[in-house]
């Protein structure tokens, strides 16, 4: 799969959706733990579009797309999970 | 050129700026989890700290660092098609918009601290300086990395190895991706 | 994948990051030196705790004692020695400060051993003066409670 | 040997091994001081005794660093030293002033000294480890930059190699931040501020460039990988160390005066310290299991790993264990301080300078390949007595400190035990430290003898 100038407008649409999503629930009357998942939901989708299509980690070695998912996934993972508690 | 053999695993950029992304995310996720933390142990501490914030210029910034990305990757998909005067071309953009978020940051530290608020005011404020001016210093730096890429990829630095280009556009992506984080563990969640 | 891994890169990241942290440490002395006056205590830094500074240096007290728990530990913390010692009154503090300093060495077999510094009254009241200032400098609470 | 003039070194370590016995001596009498009070009183006070200690002990490491320089510095630059001659009369000058220092110490109360030095027109004494008179200060100085003109020389005439670069940004950044050790003003709390910019900015600072400098040169020579991948690493573990460890002067500031907000960076900083270290010692162990040759000197080799080890476990275990605030608040100036600080200097900067000296020494006095299979014996044995004696010091100290913090720090005021009180209650552990301090010594002595054991010249396998 060869990256394409389509496929980067694309994740930047998307980009520029979930941020206005996210930035548009924050207004919202939501309770804490909804706000909290829901935002940081968008913020682990975001970081992945950015890790696979910006950073073009989609092709490159399982370890190194691994790692960083796996560090966007604890850093979300543990302000959520401290955010709640 | 690039010549990385289609369905060839390849990691983008020199590997030791992933050794350093790794660590700089490390110490991000240190700061944030601090924020957390403290801001679960000083409710009400927090939230009025945070209603002093200016959300939208926080908005505006995430949405200049995500647009600045965008550019930057651009610019390595025409380094990668050997196009260099136009990767160094949407480098230059991509500067462009992300001096945007240093003008808002620095109208929003400018108004904050009119009103007397500083790092030492109390934890809330610490770490809101502290973590964010730690971020706006990585965004000069990542300014400076693009602006030694642009300048070589105009001399024709890249003809043989676009390396260089995919290392300072990792740098920035990682910049980006720790104010996605960011953004809404200061300004939204509330 | 290591032979992509570049020493020009590994040198950049060295020099950029020592750099940066370098200037950030510059930045928050400088705010720290802005907030000090609030907390060094340093409108009660008189001639004579200047002096008591200095005889705390020449007889090398931190040799054995901490002051706001650095030196050596071998005897107890003097940062707050004003707190445990005066009940809130100067008087009383100098004297048992005075009595203290003549008694030394107790000389019982065995037992830690404080020297004979032999100072004068004149110099043991600036000693004591320093110790009262020290104890005046804003530590956040520390030590945990007056035994230090 | 390379280069004739690499025998500069050798008087440098012979002294540094001389002043590390002297620095185990006054180690154990302070130890003993500490269960047998008036153990020499008043003839050598515990703080006097104390300053002896903990001066040599700087003194000599630095002794070691300038012999290490003097040893790789041409052998990186391949070239002849710049002036053997300036060498050896600083040699001469840093003996003698360090000598005169520690007699001056001894001999005649600290006050007088003081005073015979003119302290007053300059006040720098009197502060940890910085207790040497004003004059030997300017007198460290000038021989620091005697040492940097000649070394900076060297290293200008010949190949610039990265172990040069670091290792020579080190030395000068160890020169650069002493200055602070002439700032001393009256205000307590900008005094103990600017102490630790010497303090901790050189221990945890600037001397991780020269250790790393140093481990780095002593792998590419006992394992034989490619000189391209140890300066890499190299280059991206002194990048994490100065990272993480110039905002972590932070966890200095916690109680000395500051504001509150160093609590906050200097606990995350400092809590990524081990980084640097713990990658120091994959890297190590790394560079040996990817070796090309087996080095005859096994000696040296066990001395790096270990150094890695150690420095991983002292600097950076036993330094997160009590970095938090939260923590540092209750351990702060107690015995964990104490165990820390004897594992941390032991592993990172003890075991460097011993490495370098277990390389470089045997090739001094012609024996190539190292020493005689038998004298490594004696060497390897000395290796591990000493390795465990202090792992065992730490952990006495480490037991005496929690039963401090336990007895004299959590309780309330009026509750908690008195300093004395608590001393009392927990001399076992400084009894049982003061037996593996002897053991120490009995491991240092075997160092030393290892010296003079002869043997069959190590015949090496092509």
């Amino acid at each position: 799969m060869q990256l394409t100038s389509r496929k980067l407008t694309g994740t930047w649409l998307l980009l520029i959706a979930l941020t206005l999503t996210s930035a548009g629930l924050g207004s919202l009357e939501l309770s804490e733990e909804l706000l909290v998942f829901l935002v940081l939901l968008t913020v682990l989708i975001k970081n992945y579009q950015i890790i696979d299509v910006f950073m073009e980690l989609k092709n490159a070695p399982l370890l190194w797309r691994g790692l960083m998912q796996c560090f966007t996934l604890f850093i979300v993972v543990a302000v959520g999970v401290t955010l709640i508690i | 050129m690039n010549k990385s053999v289609v369905g060839q695993k390849r990691l983008p950029g020199d590997l030791a700026i992933w050794i350093f992304i790794l660590a700089e995310l490390t110490v991000f996720a240190a700061l944030f989890i601090v924020f957390s933390v403290s801001k679960s142990l000083n409710v009400e501490m927090f939230a009025e700290g945070q209603a002093t914030l200016h959300p939208l210029m926080g908005l505006i910034n995430t949405l200049s660092l995500i647009t600045s990305s965008f550019f930057v990757a651009k610019s390595v998909l025409f380094a990668s098609q050997g196009q260099l005067a136009k990767s160094a071309q949407w480098v230059w953009i991509g500067i462009a918009t992300a001096s945007i978020y240093i003008v808002t940051k620095f109208i929003e530290y400018q108004s904050l601290m009119a009103l007397g608020y500083n790092l030492r005011t109390n934890i809330f404020y610490t770490l809101y300086f502290f973590i964010t001016f730690f971020h706006f210093m990585h965004v000069l730096m990542g300014i400076v990395i693009l602006i030694v890429v642009a300048n070589k990829a105009r001399k024709g630095g890249y003809e043989s190895d676009i390396t260089g280009v995919e290392t300072g556009a990792s740098y920035w992506h990682m910049v980006d991706m720790v104010w996605v984080v960011l953004f809404p563990l200061i300004y939204v969640i509330k | 994948m290591a032979e992509r891994f570049t020493k020009s890169m590994a040198r950049n990241i060295y020099l950029g990051g020592s750099t940066f942290f370098i200037l950030l440490f510059l930045g928050l002395t400088f705010d720290t030196m802005q907030a000090m006056p609030e907390r060094d205590n340093r409108e009660n830094l008189t001639e004579s705790v200047a002096n008591g500074k200095l005889l705390w240096e020449e007889n090398n007290c931190l040799g054995c004692h901490t002051l706001f728990g650095e030196g050596a530990y071998f005897a107890p913390e003097l940062g707050n020695v004003y707190q445990r010692r005066s009940m809130g009154n100067d008087e009383a503090f100098i004297g048992y400060f005075k009595a203290w300093m003549n008694a030394m060495p107790t000389n019982v077999p065995g037992r830690r051993q404080m020297p004979q510094f032999n100072l004068n009254d004149q110099e043991l009241e600036d000693l004591a003066a320093f110790l009262k200032y020290a104890n005046g400098i804003n530590t956040n609470d520390w030590p945990p409670n007056v035994e230090g | 040997m390379k280069f004739q003039s690499q025998s500069a070194a050798m008087p440098y370590f012979i002294f540094a091994l001389a002043l590390f016995v002297g620095q185990i001596v006054f180690g154990l009498i302070i130890g003993l001081q500490y269960v047998v009070g008036d153990f020499l009183f008043p003839e050598i006070p515990f703080n006097v005794a104390r300053m002896v200690h903990t001066n040599l002990l700087i003194v000599w490491l630095l002794f070691g660093f300038m012999g290490a320089a003097y040893y790789l510095v041409p052998e990186e630059a391949e070239t002849e030293l710049y002036s053997t001659k300036l060498a050896w009369v600083l040699f001469w000058v840093f003996a003698a002033a360090g000598t005169l220092t520690i007699i001056g110490y001894l001999a005649v109360p600290y006050a007088t000294l003081a005073d015979i030095t003119g302290n007053g027109l300059l006040p720098t004494m009197g502060r940890e480890f910085l207790e040497m008179p004003t004059i030997t200060k300017v007198g460290i100085v000038v021989v620091a930059l005697g040492f940097l003109f000649n070394i900076g020389m060297t290293m200008l005439r010949g190949r610039k190699t990265v172990i040069n670069i670091v290792l020579m940004t080190g030395l000068l950044g160890l020169a650069l931040f002493f200055l602070f050790s002439f700032y001393n003003p009256h205000n307590l709390a900008l005094d103990k501020f600017f102490w630790w910019w010497v303090v901790h900015l050189w221990v945890e600072g600037v001397w991780e460039l020269i250790m790393g400098a140093i481990l780095a040169f002593v792998l590419i020579k006992v394992t034989g990988v490619d000189r391209e991948v140890i300066e890499k690493w190299l280059y991206i573990i002194i990048a994490m160390a100065l990272i993480t460890g110039i905002i972590g002067t932070g966890h200095h500031f916690f109680w000395i005066g500051p504001p509150e907000y160093w609590h906050y960076l200097g606990s995350i900083f400092s809590a990524l310290e081990p980084i640097p270290f713990f990658m120091m010692t994959v890297f190590a162990f790394n560079m040996v299991s990817r070796r090309r040759r087996e080095h005859p000197n096994r000696a040296a080799t066990l001395w790096a790993l270990g150094c890695a080890v150690m420095a991983f476990l002292g600097a950076g275990v036993w330094g997160f264990l009590h970095t938090l605030a939260p923590v540092n608040y209750y351990t702060h100036g107690t015995q964990i301080t104490a165990a820390h600080g004897h594992m941390a200097f032991y592993g990172a900067y003890v075991m460097i300078v011993i490495t370098i000296i277990s390389y470089a020494m045997p090739i001094m006095r012609g024996r190539p390949n190292g020493n005689s299979r038998q004298a490594q014996t004696v060497e390897m044995w000395s290796f591990w007595l000493m390795t465990i004696a202090m792992v065992f010091i730490t952990l006495f100290l480490t037991a005496a400190g929690i039963l401090q913090v336990w007895m004299q720090r959590v309780p309330e005021s009026g509750q908690a035990l008195s300093f004395m009180a608590t001393q009392d209650n927990i001399a076992l552990f400084y009894w049982l430290r003061e037996i593996s301090g002897v053991i120490f010594f009995i491991g240092l002595l075997t160092y030393i003898a290892s010296f003079f054991v002869k043997g069959d010249a190590v015949e090496v396998a092509e």
